[in-house]
């Protein structure tokens, strides 16, 4: 199954990079980023996976003494956790200059946004 | 554990087709709840990989706030371009 | 042509994950370091039962103060650099009946957020997850009630507070106890219950009232940006 | 000690708590930001100091447990260094952006103390996903600051910003997850010890963090992104990018570089030296204000990068290389940004408004010199150890691409420069001076010094009197305000006082040096008193002058290689700001520059290389070389050549020598040029003895020979009398060479008596040229004539100027002669020599020229009542004949202690004396006798014509038998005018400034290079993308082939 | 240094023979000139009477100081030369004061001449003595590669510089003369002299004939005087030169004059035949063949 999440992982990252190469709206750039960082959490996560364990909850199905042999890897959970919250900031930061770009030039074709050159 | 395999590749390919769809889509609007569709399988996907912490916050914030500013941000666009076509037919 | 040359590099790239693929075979078991968390002795002096949230709390905790201030910062750069613009609301009128349904759901939807920043060290979920919660119900209010004064002080203070708390709870645990972010500042409670985990849930509720209130704010900017030109 | 971790305390608990002040006390809200910095940059002071006095490094723990298991910070030498350095620029640069910030509002100044906050965390954390959250935070708080002012092009410069950090994030985070996975570690200090790189996916995920931190110093060419910010961001914010953030993430991959194995090393090497080169070249094009420092910063970065991936062949000499680099680059980079905020031109011509307020121009000219690496700034010093250390290695292609690199920035630095000295700038607006702008330049404009200065004790081999006499360039400068005759009175008071204590003693222990300081120090006297003549304040003379003359003083006390250099730079930049002063100097001083800093490039690499083969920066370990003679032989010859202007270097010297006002020709021809003769001469005594290096002195003598006879040619069919003079020098210079490249004890014999006699005579010509020059007001010589009747005086110093310049007896030009044959058969270079002869009598064409057409003739009615030259300009002239006339009288009094000199090194064969009669190897002669002979001869006949002609009557100008039009006609009608014109049928050919053009081509093919190539940056933000992850792969297909 | 009156006293006597010998010679050329052109010519007796006449000139006019010196530099020129250069080889007497310098001191030393004639003439405001003297000077430079190829050629052949040593050399008959040891050195020397005496093809410098142009123009009475004065003793001296480098000197003056009588003769006798050459193809050819056989001559004895 891990090995599933992580093709599925790369080939959402390849296709965020597709999109932000080849979209020229800005928009689409954006939400192209958006489904990059999302391949890149699902990867995350399919690396933190140990075969068949549970989730790093130490509740009552979980015996504190044997809570090593199961439980999935805490360590990546966490970091895509402050890795999502991280990319929503990117995100609307990147929104915001979209919309500025859009009141300059009333366009979001990318190709229009050339003044700085050379 | 072969259903989950299952599952999963299903997952999989919806979340691929969801990410073409976000691409390609003529529609903006289509696209970016597309996009938000794409995170919200991918939590059932984190779910799976027994991850409920990382699954919730996707759920909350990947897909759903990103895709509320989205649509914020798409409407403010919209909404000047439609001033400025009603602009120009005055 | 230049979709080509985009093709080629895509598949180089692809190229370029294949040996990350190749050599990933799965876990068997946690890594050393995985396996030091999840260690009884370990988690009891944590105390917290989840440990994705003794994890992103504590021992990576200094991450979390940076994620807090990477969304503190989206927050501040909308307000600043949206404030020139904003001015009118939009005030298109709203059902009743969604009016209604928002007066009912709102306080629940808070309840809910802050129930699971409450229990972040001990169910899945946290502040971040919590705070989401918590923004949400402040959207629909936006949604159901646009002409009610959104109160951005309030908001800016609540994050404010809870910054500050964050922050000086990381800098006495420098202080006091045994390194920055120490949770062991306050008392570790029994394993289990809502006040135990130290210092995580007092954090983690503050992150959750920072992260809610950072949140709303970039939502109403977003808001109040809307109608403007 | 207050832990380094509350530097983040500090820093987001201030951000969280200015949400309580009101809105409103905005002033307040940036103050306490200010405050903020302030005590982050106590903390971060606090320890450098601690460290520096003796300290040891602290390791910070969080949340209770060691590394791995909790994030760590470490605070050491370099931490305290760099956060030090970032706090400080982010303290000045928040006073700087006071006005913005405060208009901004409270929000944007708690997003300017996150982004310091930010900096400093990424400097001091060892975990690589803390790394990743704080770059994040740092690269989300760039884009809001580049929102600071808001506009069109900010806000697109913003989001290409955005959109290549937000890949280049994601592939770090790609990265360190993978690593992770394969490690079970997200500590640096773990993974570098965990070598995962041997797994071929661990060797994918270390490349993406290396690749991404590389990334985010804007390699070439994936870094249009930044250049775009450069341009478009506040000035003051792109001096923080520059300046802060580049330190901060330089330092980041400084210390995660230790994850990948060694070949690592070399692929950022290459990087940084692409980047260095590409970068460079692309701005010679560029003429944009900020995107052009944009250019140098990422240059400069590039060479950052290179220094870092060269670290396997520079050892323990990396920090203080990287350091020095680093700290000159962070000092000028957030100088110039400031700069170019306050006077908010965009056009790099339109800087010549700096000259509103003269000291900006200081400023800027500082920071210019300090990033290409002069002393006494900083990088001067790092260069010196990169290229020294370096070529122990034995890493010569990274010499080459690091010095062209330095030479491409120099280009355009200079020529930014020379707009800033030259253009005019009335029409320019007045400067708004806002003092929390200027302030911060003024500080860093300062510690530019100060700390180069620092950097100068630190070095083994510098003798502390290098700098001192430099304290009287800031005098100078300070006293500036005062009239000419104060300044002038204190400035020859300063000359002479170095001379009278460097002087007494030298003549008996070191001739050489004797002779040379005589040229340089009792000339730059001499030359000085002409400078009386002048009124007003001649802002900004004297300091350069004085520059100069403590360069060459400089270069003939040094005792080893990094003191002459030291010299040599000194020199080079005081006699580029001499030589810019003249009207029309802009191009010339540019071209004196480039081909300074060329030449300085080519010594650099020749004194490296010489530190390679016997470990010692001696001058006097020269001799001790035994292999690649040939190579450093060149190199260094080359770089004296360029100062001795020989053919094919010599294109800067008419154009700067003419243009210069009327007492700096004298001082960059008479006396400046000697410094390329002196090095010359260090060199071949040397190194002279090797097989190789005779061989080298062939050509050189071939070389010297064609520059005597082109210089000569060129000189005949000039119309411009400094011009004339000028390229007399390049073929004078051209004769020196020739004479010293045949090294023998003849050669080097009429090489000293050449070099002391320019220098009279050369300095008698140019000196009264000069003065006529400021009479009449033109240089054109057709321009000009009969002058003898209003200026005897200016006749008679040019009549024995050009007698002793062509060599006729019995005036000292034909000692130079006389040596010269007995000389040229002695070591059998008979066709050499035939061709200097030729062109020694070519001289006599322009000697005639340039006397007949300003002295004989008719005399033009504009210039009927110019008065003689100037007094000040007559003594030291006629103190010069005076010299000339004793050399002339007694020759054996200088000759005999040159024999003894010269002995030295090439023992005596055959030159005897007895009495006045030097007997040679083939001739003899009596220098003495033939001047008395000469002159009863000469009285005699005087005499008998006086007594014929005693009835002879003096009539008026135009008393000549004369059938044709009015002799006073358009220039084109002038005799003088094109006046060997049959000669120029015939021969000039020769002079087709074909070298000029080949130089021209060179340049345009730089230019066109940099225009198509520059072209790269579409402007597109997924262009810039697409660069990126093509850069990405560039690399990874690099690494695995 | 052995100054003595006495040999201050031949030096002038010496001096007076080789003016007189000019003005004869002069006289003689131009009569020969004269009669191949078949006119009457001159009588031999002609260049005395002009010469008195100069100096007895009553109208006398100066542009000034250096219009004064200028004569004087030149007939310095001449004297130096003729004070510098050995006359009759076996005389003590005779060697002048040969024993302060020299070849290249003599070298030189033509230069001081011309230089102060070109100054003096410059300072008669007369544009066309400019052009001459740029015109002299042109041709002069390059008249002076042949010949200073054919010297070093000499110096390398007899391992000196010193005119008298090589004189010396070349003594003991007429098959050690240097015409006959060194051709190519005496071809390049010889080619040289015809532009140094300045006689037709070279004579664009002095045109004497078609326009007035030059310095001779200028200058009148006492002071063309002395120019002509230095022109005859130049004549003489420079052909001394030549007498001394390839043909074995002189030890007796009947040898002295018949020898400069010859190779004055050979200038003369080139100048009738050949007409008159531009400044650039004088340039030019001396740039060529002159020049080859300079070369050729050092590279047979290297």
């Amino acid at each position: 199954m891990e090995y599933v999440a992580l093709t599925v992982g790369f080939i959402v990252i390849m296709a965020g990079l597709w999109a932000i190469m080849t979209r020229k709206n800005i928009i689409r750039i954006i939400i192209g980023f958006s489904i990059f960082d999302t391949g890149l959490h699902i990867v995350m996560v399919a690396l933190a996976y140990v075969k068949g364990r549970t989730a790093p909850i130490l509740d009552n199905t979980v015996a504190l003494d044997d809570a090593v042999n199961l439980i999935v890897d805490p360590v990546p959970q966490a970091l895509v956790l402050t890795a999502i919250v991280i990319g929503l900031g990117v995100t609307a930061l990147m929104l915001i200059f979209a919309m500025k770009l859009h009141r300059e030039k009333k366009t979001l074709d990318i190709r229009s946004f050339k003044d700085l050159k050379w | 554990m072969s259903y989950l395999l299952i599952i999963s590749i299903l997952l999989g390919i919806i979340m691929l087709a969801m990410a073409g769809i976000a691409i390609y889509h003529k529609s903006q609007v289509v696209a970016i709840i597309a996009a938000g569709a794409l995170g919200l399988f991918a939590s059932v996907m984190y779910l799976l990989l027994s991850a409920p912490d990382v699954a919730m916050t996707e759920a909350a914030i990947g897909s759903g706030l990103s895709t509320i500013i989205f649509f914020y941000v798409l409407n403010r666009i919209r909404t000047t371009d439609e001033k400025e076509e009603q602009q120009l037919k005055k | 042509m230049k979709n080509i040359f985009i093709i080629i590099i895509i598949a180089a790239f692809g190229v370029m994950l294949y040996p990350l693929f190749e050599d990933f075979s799965g876990n068997d078991e946690l890594s050393e370091l995985a396996s030091f968390y999840a260690q009884k002795e370990n988690v009891e002096k944590v105390n917290s039962a989840n440990l994705v949230t003794a994890v992103v709390v504590t021992y990576r905790g200094l991450d979390t103060l940076g994620e807090v201030t990477i969304l503190f910062l989206a927050a501040a750069i909308i307000a600043f650099s949206l404030r020139k613009h904003s001015v009118e609301r939009d005030l298109r009128r709203n059902s009743e009946i969604f009016k209604t349904a928002s007066k009912v759901l709102i306080p629940i939807i808070m309840m809910v957020g802050v129930y699971i920043f409450m229990n972040g060290h001990l169910s899945p979920g946290g502040g971040f997850q919590g705070g989401a919660v918590l923004a949400s119900a402040v959207i629909l209010m936006l949604l159901a009630f646009p002409n009610i004064p959104f109160n951005s002080k309030l908001f800016a203070y609540t994050e404010s507070i809870s910054g500050l708390v964050f922050v000086g709870l990381a800098a006495i645990g420098a202080l006091i106890g045994s390194g920055y972010l120490d949770n062991a500042i306050l008392p570790l409670g029994t394993f289990g219950e809502l006040l135990s985990a130290g210092a995580i849930p007092v954090i983690y509720s503050f992150v959750g009232l920072k992260v809610g209130a950072e949140l709303s704010n970039i939502l109403n900017e977003f808001q109040s940006v809307q109608s403007d030109n | 000690m207050i832990s380094p971790i509350h530097i983040i305390t500090i820093g987001l608990g201030g951000a969280f708590a200015l949400g309580f002040v009101s809105k409103k006390a905005k002033a307040l809200t940036t103050s306490l930001m200010l405050v903020a910095i302030a005590l982050m940059g106590t903390i971060s002071g606090s320890w450098l100091f601690e460290l520096l006095s003796g300290g040891t490094e602290t390791m910070v723990y969080t949340a209770g447990f060691k590394p791995p298991y909790s994030i760590n910070l470490l605070m050491g030498l370099n931490e305290a260094l760099l956060t030090t350095m970032i706090n400080f620029v982010g303290l000045l640069g928040g006073i700087y952006l006071f006005g913005n910030l405060k208009k901004a509002g409270s929000h944007a100044v708690m997003v300017f103390l996150v982004f310091i906050m930010g900096l400093n965390v990424i400097v001091m954390t060892r975990d690589a996903f803390n790394l990743f959250v704080f770059m994040e935070v740092v690269s989300i708080a760039t884009a809001g600051l580049i929102l600071l002012t808001e506009t069109g092009k900010s806000v697109q410069a913003g989001f290409k910003y955005m959109m290549a950090t937000g890949i280049v994030a994601g592939i770090f985070l790609l990265g360190v997850i993978f690593a992770y996975y394969f490690s079970g570690s997200l500590n640096i200090d773990d993974l570098a010890a965990a070598n995962i790189t041997a797994i071929k996916g661990g060797a994918v995920a270390v490349m993406m963090i290396l690749v991404a931190l590389v990334l985010e110093l804007k390699p070439f060419p994936a870094n249009g992104w930044a250049l775009d910010v450069y341009e478009a961001s506040d000035p003051g914010v792109a001096a923080l990018i520059s300046a802060a953030s580049a330190t901060a993430f330089y330092y980041v991959l400084f210390k995660v570089i230790s994850i990948g194995n060694a070949d690592w090393y070399n692929i950022i090497a290459i990087a940084g030296m692409i980047t260095f080169v590409g970068s460079n070249l692309f701005g010679v094009k560029q003429d944009k204000a900020r995107r052009l420092l944009g250019y140098s910063s990422v240059g400069q970065l590039g060479l950052l990068m290179a220094i870092l991936g060269l670290k396997p062949y520079l050892g323990d000499k990396l920090e203080f290389i990287a350091i020095t680099i680093l700290v000159s680059h962070y000092l000028a980079k957030a100088g110039l940004f400031w700069l170019a905020g306050i006077i908010e031109q965009e056009n790099i011509k339109d800087w010549a408004i700096l000259r509103r307020k003269p000291i900006f121009l200081v400023l800027f000219g500082t920071f210019v010199f300090a990033l290409i690496g002069f002393p006494p700034f900083p990088s001067f010093y790092g260069k010196w150890e990169l290229i020294l250390a370096l070529s122990s290695a034995g890493q010569y292609y990274a010499i080459a691409f690091i010095l062209i690199g330095s030479f491409l920035e120099g280009i355009y630095l200079f020529r930014w420069l020379g707009y800033a000295i030259k253009l005019d700038y009335t029409k320019l607006p007045e400067i708004k001076i806002e003092w929390n702008k200027v302030i911060p330049v003024a500080i860093f404009g300062v510690l530019i010094y100060v700390i180069g200065a620092y950097t100068g004790t630190q070095m083994s081999g510098l003798d502390s009197l290098c700098y001192g006499p430099l304290l009287m360039i800031p005098f100078l400068y300070a006293i500036d305000s005062l009239k000419v005759p104060i300044k002038n009175t204190i400035a020859i008071l300063g000359v002479a006082t170095f001379a009278a204590r460097v002087l007494p003693g030298l003549y008996e222990t070191d001739m050489l040096r004797f002779i040379f300081t005589f040229i340089f120090l009792v000339g730059g006297i001499l030359t000085l008193i002409a400078g009386y003549a002048y009124k007003g304040k001649r802002e900004g003379f004297y300091p350069v002058a004085l520059l100069m003359f403590v360069g060459l003083a400089l270069i003939i006390r040094a005792s080893n290689t990094l003191e002459f250099f030291y010299g040599w730079e000194i020199m080079t930049a005081g006699s580029y700001f001499l030589i810019i002063r003249g009207k029309k100097s802009m191009p010339h001083g540019l071209s004196y520059m480039l081909f300074s800093i060329a030449g300085a490039y080519a010594l650099l690499a020749g004194f490296g290389l010489s530190f390679a083969e016997t470990p010692s920066i001696e001058i006097s370990s020269l001799s001790a070389i035994t292999s690649n003679i040939t190579i450093i032989f060149s190199l260094l010859a080359i770089g004296f050549m360029t100062k001795t202007a020989s053919l094919g270097l010599h294109i800067w010297l008419p154009g700067a020598h003419a243009e210069a006002e009327s007492d700096v020709s004298p001082m960059v021809s008479a006396i400046l040029l000697k410094a390329g003769v002196f090095g010359l001469m260090i060199l071949m005594i040397a190194m002279g003895h090797s097989p190789e290096a005779t061989n080298i002195g062939y050509v050189l003598g071939w070389l010297g020979a064609i520059t005597a006879l082109v210089g000569n040619l060129a000189a005949a069919f000039q119309e411009d009398a400094k011009r004339l003079l000028a390229y007399s020098s390049i073929s004078q210079l051209g004769y020196i060479l020739f004479a010293l490249a045949m090294m023998s004890h003849l050669g080097w014999m009429t090489a000293m008596v050449y070099s002391i006699n320019h220098f009279l005579y050369k300095a008698i010509l140019f000196l009264t040229i000069g003065a006529v020059v400021m009479r009449v007001g033109t240089h054109y010589m057709y321009k000009m004539g009969g002058l003898i009747k209003n200026m005897p005086m200016a006749f008679v110093a040019v009549m024995i100027g050009i007698i002793a310049l062509s060599g006729v007896p019995p005036l000292s030009g034909f000692a130079g002669k006389w040596l010269f044959y007995n000389a040229v058969l002695d070591v059998q270079w008979y066709f050499q020599g035939a061709i200097v002869f030729f062109s020694g009598i070519i001289a006599f064409l322009y000697l005639f020229k340039l006397i007949y057409s300003v002295f004989l003739g008719q005399l033009k009615d504009n210039l009927r009542h110019v008065k003689d030259i100037s007094i000040w300009f007559a003594i030291p002239i006629y103190t010069l004949i005076l010299g000339i006339m004793i050399f002339s009288a007694k020759p054996e009094w200088v000759l005999q202690p040159l024999g003894d000199m010269v002995s030295q090194w090439y023992p005596n064969s055959a030159l005897s004396w007895d009495g006045g009669l030097a007997t040679g190897p083939y001739g003899y002669w009596n220098g003495t006798g033939v001047m008395i002979t000469v002159g009863i001869m000469f009285m005699a006949l005087l005499g008998w014509l006086l007594l014929v002609s005693r009835k002879a009557v003096k009539v008026k100008q135009f008393n000549i038998v004369y059938s044709a039009e009015a002799p006073q006609r358009p220039e084109t009608t002038h005799v003088s005018y094109n006046m060997f014109a049959g000669y120029n049928k015939a021969l000039g050919w020769l002079v087709a400034p074909k070298i000029t053009e080949f130089w021209d081509t060179m340049t345009d093919w730089v230019h066109s290079v940099a225009h198509y190539g520059r072209q790269l940056y579409s402007g597109n933000g997924q262009v810039y993308v697409t660069y990126v992850v093509a850069y990405i792969l560039a690399i990874y297909f690099t690494m695995i082939f | 240094m052995d100054f003595d009156l006495k040999r201050l006293g031949f030096t002038l006597l010496g001096l007076l023979i080789v003016l007189n010998w000019g003005m004869l010679m002069s006289a003689i050329m131009r009569k020969v000139g004269a009669r191949v052109a078949r006119r009457y010519g001159i009588p031999w007796y002609q260049p005395w009477i002009d010469l008195v006449k100069n100096y007895a000139l009553r109208s006398q006019i100066t542009h000034g100081i250096m219009f004064y010196l200028g004569p004087v530099f030149r007939i310095s020129g001449g004297v130096g030369l003729f004070l510098f250069m050995p006359m009759i080889i076996g005389s003590e007497l005779w060697m002048n004061y040969s024993f302060q310098g020299d070849l290249v001191l003599l070298m030189y030393f033509q230069f001081f001449g011309m230089l102060g004639m070109a100054l003096g003439a410059g300072e008669g405001g007369h544009p066309n003595s400019a052009i001459g003297i740029s015109r002299g000077l042109s041709q002069f430079t390059v008249i002076e590669v042949p010949m200073t190829l054919a010297i070093i050629s000499l110096a390398i052949q007899y391992d000196t510089l010193s005119l008298v040593d090589i004189v010396k050399a070349q003594q003991g008959g007429f098959q050690n003369w240097t015409v006959w040891t060194n051709p190519v050195a005496t071809i390049a020397g010889m080619l040289a002299l015809l532009g140094a005496l300045s006689h037709s093809p070279f004579n664009l410098v002095k045109a004497p004939n078609e326009i007035p142009i030059g310095p001779p123009t200028e200058y009148h009475g006492a002071f063309l005087g002395v120019l002509r004065t230095n022109a005859a003793i130049l004549h003489v001296v420079e052909a001394a030169l030549f007498m001394n480098l390839f043909f074995g000197g002189a030890t007796n003056w009947f040898e002295f004059i018949l020898k400069t009588f010859l190779i004055y003769f050979w200038s003369v006798f080139v100048g009738v035949v050949f007409p008159r050459f531009r400044i650039e193809q004088s340039v030019a050819w001396f740039l060529k063949i002159p020049l080859v056989f300079g070369i050729l001559a050092i590279i047979l004895y290297m």
